[in-house]
């Protein structure tokens, strides 16, 4: 399968060809100008990349939208009961959902602070989203492919936090305002511990982009192998950041009644919860990406499968934890994170180096 | 007030409060520095009602004080009716009223593991403490005809015998359950993350609980050795071997450990009482106008000590029935287990305490 | 660590109670003292000494339940205070006259019997001399009856 | 070793990270197990629970047992049970119950009332309506098909009986030769028959007590109860002018 910005690079210069060979046809002389500029190297790229775009988000949060089918079904089963019962197998309650929540009201509370408000919650979904760009499938199915990823990456997540704290502080509701502290201490203490695991697998490989990475492991081996310390820590940071039963304490709904997120209604409230998935699933890949060796795999089926597979099998951890534990303290988040996982990771970082440095890969 | 300190009102629609109840905390950062439980939000005149009804009307309203443990509060309206009427109930239905009531223990329990539960953020916990709720349920159901609200014990004995085949799905199921229970302990028991919300939170210890008036399984997890079943036999609990369960610690693990174990003992206790059940009827008839006079009469709920005092002028309708809830007192005694513990310690700390609005606020 | 308390066995009997209580205030009237079970009758003035001695002297540790029975010429109030050392119940009734409901709180001596006042207060109107918080608690603070009383009529809007 | 021995002193924050396996282990078990099985959850509106006989949900009628007495209205807590006119086939005009389901509790006391086992408990539990008129059910609406469960019978025995420490017999709860009785004060009775004319069970007759009045000169009646027939619902005890009737209680 040849690459993605490639076929679409080919069905954008047909599709182009076809308009201009159309505006052609009238025989009006600025249109047919108009035909040949659309043909040009530039504006194919910018249309090409507008479709790529386009389908990498719809294919990755349709993906997102099956890690809540996932859930659902899985949750129930830990718990002796059935999930969700809508449509074949419960696959349409998603969009059951997003219509209803797309159906109702937005309110915005009256002594808010508007601007920031409804400000607060794109950012956040924002960020969510550019986060899908910058995790490929496969070195095929890509949307960037900078040498960099990995840094992009890490630097659109660490925006999360501010807008949580932005979107808590404007809602004007103390349950949001301990809600987004709480969820920016916590998003902080475990992205350094998260930050230091993603710097030991590049220490390792020796390359920022993802696909350098996942070559690296295709060639050598899977890193959770030489580096489970660190995988540990990733996978328990990762829960953190995703803001997932043990950790969920920014949005605790036993003390904070929905935590940062109380005063968001309508679409935007549907859509942030979606976004914890979404982050769910980009932390996933994430995982699958660094340490089990990304798309690689017996080449019988797609690589893009592979990641898949991974990836759905990473995130049936994530709710195991989650059924098998009950959640746990701000401040033992915290001290978790401060105390028990930076060190890990420093120590993972140390194995990374000492492992580069002896040579052993 | 100072200006980092500032007050929250948990309540009365909040996910944590189990019922209508508002929790007004006074918050520094994260810590609670003043408490202040508010009820009467589900104040229902329960006291002023039964005035208007007559006896053998308010034995179906008892059961709705509190739907958890609908039948100890049943069966306490029909014991203190009996005393006031100066009769007692034949010895089988004192027996079957034992066995059914200890088996309301188990399933009132279960049912605060699966407030626990819901509180702390496990549902697994809830559902399946849920599911081995469904059991006792459906036990009941095919005693009582009803799953909630039994309406089972009647003045002078109690509504009807024991079905087909009972005493064997009785023992069938606590088999299945304790095997079951086992399963459900090793949620909590071996989960750390369950360990470091309860361990050392909300410490009391025996003089100030006994001072605030807490009865039940929060007093017993505080090193109090205090069960009415022992203390103040009724029924036949005189006859029934089982230990009371106690804890030292008298945090909020201790409390969760208590009521774990009284479990446990509830399942003795049935298992005696429905092997020493006597023949006899179950039920005798009762005059309609009670002497006059007063009584007082308390019992060991699953939550506590409940209390009624009832007071009749020789008509057919009581003078005057005060209830005693235990959760009424062992909810105005939670400030001082708040004070000096994080925010998100109060489903737990809350959460332990068995809240049942509905005998709170009558 | 701590030990359990442990109430075994009783160590005194409800007479041998009734006795000491008589013999301590002869204004104290021993309505009758069944097994586990002690009625006294107080005057009003001396209640709180009373009870104060039957927590002190007479190690009553608990108070289960207050009580206010409207008799329509007087109000009574019952103190249902137990003894788990001694296993008794005891019923302590104060008669209260109609036009001046007042007692003295004994919330200072056993801190459960706080919400219990608060309920006697608001539902039955008897003020509680001594009681640190004396507010209404079922009943929305600008409520003006006591609708627990026999005068109170039911289905009356307010 | 007992679970309630171990201590948990001091939490250790690290162990948070480690020691959740046994819990994990354990929801896995059950994982499988309920993809084993079935999941312990029904599909309700598709499959129903199971109910035994006895359950109790709306109280039903058997309207050809009904005598009108009116002991359910009486015994009903909520008061949702009114005695209405009904124009029956046979009997023409006469009294039956009409229930309002909204007020319902479902206690069963008006089954356990009946003393013809006429007012039943059915398990019928779905009766959600869009309109409060729906939930009124009249005696047409309230009947149901008739199972020998849905009646509430009971047992007792008598305290005297128990009290004297002879041979203790259990009677059921219809059992004409241990209710009630009606007793009349002959002294203040007026003969006015209401009471004979309210009787739902037909058990009063107006008999001739042998006396004659003396200014009309006509053979003076006083009721006379029939005990087999009796129901006590003591409707005549309610409608006598000058409350001569009164129930003797046999306990």
């Amino acid at each position: 399968m040849s690459n993605l910005y490639i076929e679409l690079t080919n069905f954008t210069e047909w599709l182009l060809g076809l308009v201009a060979s159309i505006l052609d046809w009238t025989k009006l002389g600025f249109l047919s100008d108009f035909g040949e500029w659309l043909q040009t190297a530039p504006v194919v790229d910018f249309v090409s990349t507008l479709l790529v775009v386009a389908i990498f988000l719809i294919t990755a949060m349709m993906f997102g939208l099956c890690f809540i089918w996932q859930e659902r079904k899985f949750l129930g089963r830990f718990m002796d009961r059935r999930g969700t019962q809508v449509g074949f197998l419960g696959f349409f309650q998603n969009f059951a959902d997003g219509i209803k929540v797309i159906l109702k009201e937005h309110i915005v509370p009256k002594d808010s602070d508007h601007r920031l408000f409804e400000l607060a919650i794109f950012a956040y979904l924002a960020s969510t989203f550019m986060l899908f760009g910058c995790i490929p499938f496969s070195d095929n199915f890509y949307v960037i492919n900078v040498n960099l990823a990995v840094l992009l990456g890490v630097a659109i997540f660490a925006f999360g936090p501010f807008s949580i704290l932005i979107g808590g502080w404007s809602s004007n509701n103390k349950f949001t305002l301990i809600g987004g502290m709480r969820a920016a201490a916590q998003l902080i203490a475990l992205e350094i511990p998260l930050l230091l695991c993603i710097v030991s697998v590049v220490v390792m490989t020796g390359d920022l982009s993802f696909v350098g990475i996942v070559a690296w492991q295709e060639q050598n081996i899977w890193l959770i192998v030489p580096l489970c310390i660190g995988a540990l820590t990733f996978f328990i940071a990762a829960i953190g950041e995703s803001e997932r039963i043990p950790f969920d304490l920014p949005e605790a709904e036993a003390e904070l009644v929905e935590g940062w997120a109380t005063e968001y209604g309508d679409v935007r409230w549907g859509l942030q919860m979606a976004s914890d998935y979404f982050r769910a699933y980009i932390l996933s890949g994430l995982f699958t990406m660094l340490f089990l060796g990304g798309w690689a795999g017996p080449e019988f089926i797609w690589a893009e499968a592979w990641y898949l597979a991974k990836t759905f099998i990473v995130f049936f951890f994530f709710i195991w934890v989650r059924a098998a534990t009950v959640r746990i303290r701000t401040d033992q988040i915290l001290k978790m994170g401060w105390r028990r996982l930076l060190p890990m990771a420093v120590i993972n970082l140390l194995i990374a180096v000492a492992l580069k440095v002896a040579g052993v890969f | 007030m100072s200006s980092d300190e500032m007050w929250i009102n948990m309540g009365p629609q909040h996910p944590f409060n189990h019922g209508l109840w508002n929790l007004r905390v006074k918050l520094k950062g994260e810590t609670i520095t003043q408490a202040e439980p508010i009820i009467g939000y589900l104040h229902r005149g329960w006291e002023k009602m039964v005035e208007n009804r007559t006896y053998s009307q308010i034995v179906p309203l008892a059961d709705r004080l509190c739907y958890g443990s609908s039948l100890s509060w049943n069966h306490l309206y029909c014991l203190t009716a009996e005393k006031l009427y100066g009769i007692e109930a034949p010895d089988r239905a004192k027996y079957i009223r034992v066995a059914v009531l200890e088996l309301q223990r188990i399933t009132s329990h279960l049912t605060w593991l699966m407030a626990v539960g819901t509180d702390l953020g496990s549902y697994t916990i809830m559902t399946w403490s849920i599911r081995e709720r469904e059991l006792f349920l459906d036990l009941l159901c095919k005693l009582s005809g009803a799953r909630m609200t039994y309406n089972y014990c009647r003045i002078g004995g109690v509504r009807n015998d024991y079905p087909e085949n009972y005493e064997r799905d009785v023992l069938r199921v606590l088999d299945e359950f304790e095997k079951r229970l086992r399963d459900l302990e090793s949620l909590m028991d071996e989960n750390e993350p369950f360990l470091m919300r309860t361990v050392g939170i909300s410490k009391m210890d025996g003089k100030t609980a006994m001072n605030l008036g807490l009865t039940g399984p929060i007093m017993r997890a505080s090193g109090v050795d205090m069960d009415l079943r022992k203390l103040d036999p009724y029924e036949v609990y005189a006859d029934m071997k089982f230990e009371v369960c106690t804890h030292t610690d008298g945090d909020v693990y201790a409390r969760y450990r208590v009521r774990m174990d009284e479990m446990r003992e509830s399942m003795k206790i049935v298992r005696q009482a429905l092997s020493e059940t006597p023949a006899g009827p179950i039920r005798v008839k009762v005059p309609r106008c009670p002497p006059k006079g007063n009584v007082v009469c308390h019992v060991e709920d699953p939550r506590g000590e409940s209390l009624m005092y009832m007071v009749s002028d020789g008509s057919e309708k009581p003078y005057r029935l005060k209830v005693r809830s235990p959760n009424f007192v062992n909810l105005s005694a939670s400030p001082p287990m708040l004070v000096g513990f994080k925010i998100s310690d109060v489903p737990a700390i809350m959460g332990v305490m068995d809240m049942c609005i509905g005998e709170t606020d009558r | 660590m701590s030990q359990v308390i442990v109430y075994d066995t009783p160590d005194r009997s409800v007479e041998d109670i009734a006795r000491d209580l008589k013999s301590k205030f002869p204004a104290v009237d021993v309505l009758k003292a069944a097994p586990k079970r002690l009625h006294v009758q107080v005057p009003r003035d001396i209640s709180f000494e009373v009870c104060k001695f039957m927590k002190e002297g007479l190690s009553f540790e608990h108070c289960s339940c207050v009580t206010t029975v409207d008799y329509i010429d007087h109000f009574t109030v019952v103190f249902h205070i137990s003894s788990w050392t001694n296993h008794i119940l005891s019923e302590v009734l104060v008669d209260l006259p109609r036009d001046d409901p007042t007692v003295d709180s004994i919330t200072p001596l056993w801190g459960g019997a706080n919400w219990h006042e608060r309920e006697a207060y608001d539902l039955m109107g008897i003020v509680f001399k001594g009681h640190p918080d004396l507010r209404r608690i079922m009943m929305p603070e600008e409520f003006k009856f006591h609708p627990l009383r026999k005068d109170f009529i039911v289905g009356r809007r307010v | 070793m007992r679970i309630e021995e171990r201590r948990y002193t001091k939490a250790d924050h690290f162990r948070a990270t480690g020691y959740i396996l046994k819990t994990m282990q354990v929801t896995f078990k059950g994982a499988i197990r309920a993809t084993k099985h079935r999941p312990c959850t029904i599909l309700y509106p598709w499959e129903k629970l199971l109910y035994p006989d006895n359950y109790r949900g709306r109280p039903g009628i058997v309207l050809e047992r009904c005598i009108g007495c009116g002991r359910c209205a009486k015994e009903c807590p909520n008061q949702c049970i009114e005695m209405i006119d009904f124009q029956d086939a046979e009997k023409g005009k006469v009294k039956r119950p009409q229930v309002n389901v909204g007020r319902c509790m479902m206690c069963g006391n008006c089954a356990e009332a009946c003393p013809t086992n006429a007012m039943i408990v059915t398990p019928e539990f779905e009766l959600a309506s869009y309109s409060r008129g729906g939930l009124i059910f009249d005696p047409v609406k309230l009947q149901h098909p008739h199972k020998p469960g849905y009646e509430v019978n009971y047992e007792f025995a008598l305290l005297s009986e128990m009290k004297s420490g002879g041979e203790v017999k259990t009677y059921a709860k219809n059992d004409t030769t241990v209710h009630d009785t009606i007793v009349l004060d002959g002294s203040k009775c007026i003969s006015c028959s209401r009471c004979a004319k309210t009787c739902p069970a037909g058990a009063i007759e107006m008999a001739d007590t042998g006396e004659v009045n003396p200014k009309t000169k006509k053979p003076i009646k006083q009721p006379k109860f029939d005990n087999a027939k009796c129901v006590v619902c003591e409707q005549c005890v309610d409608v006598c002018p000058k409350s001569c009737l009164s129930v003797k209680e046999v306990l």
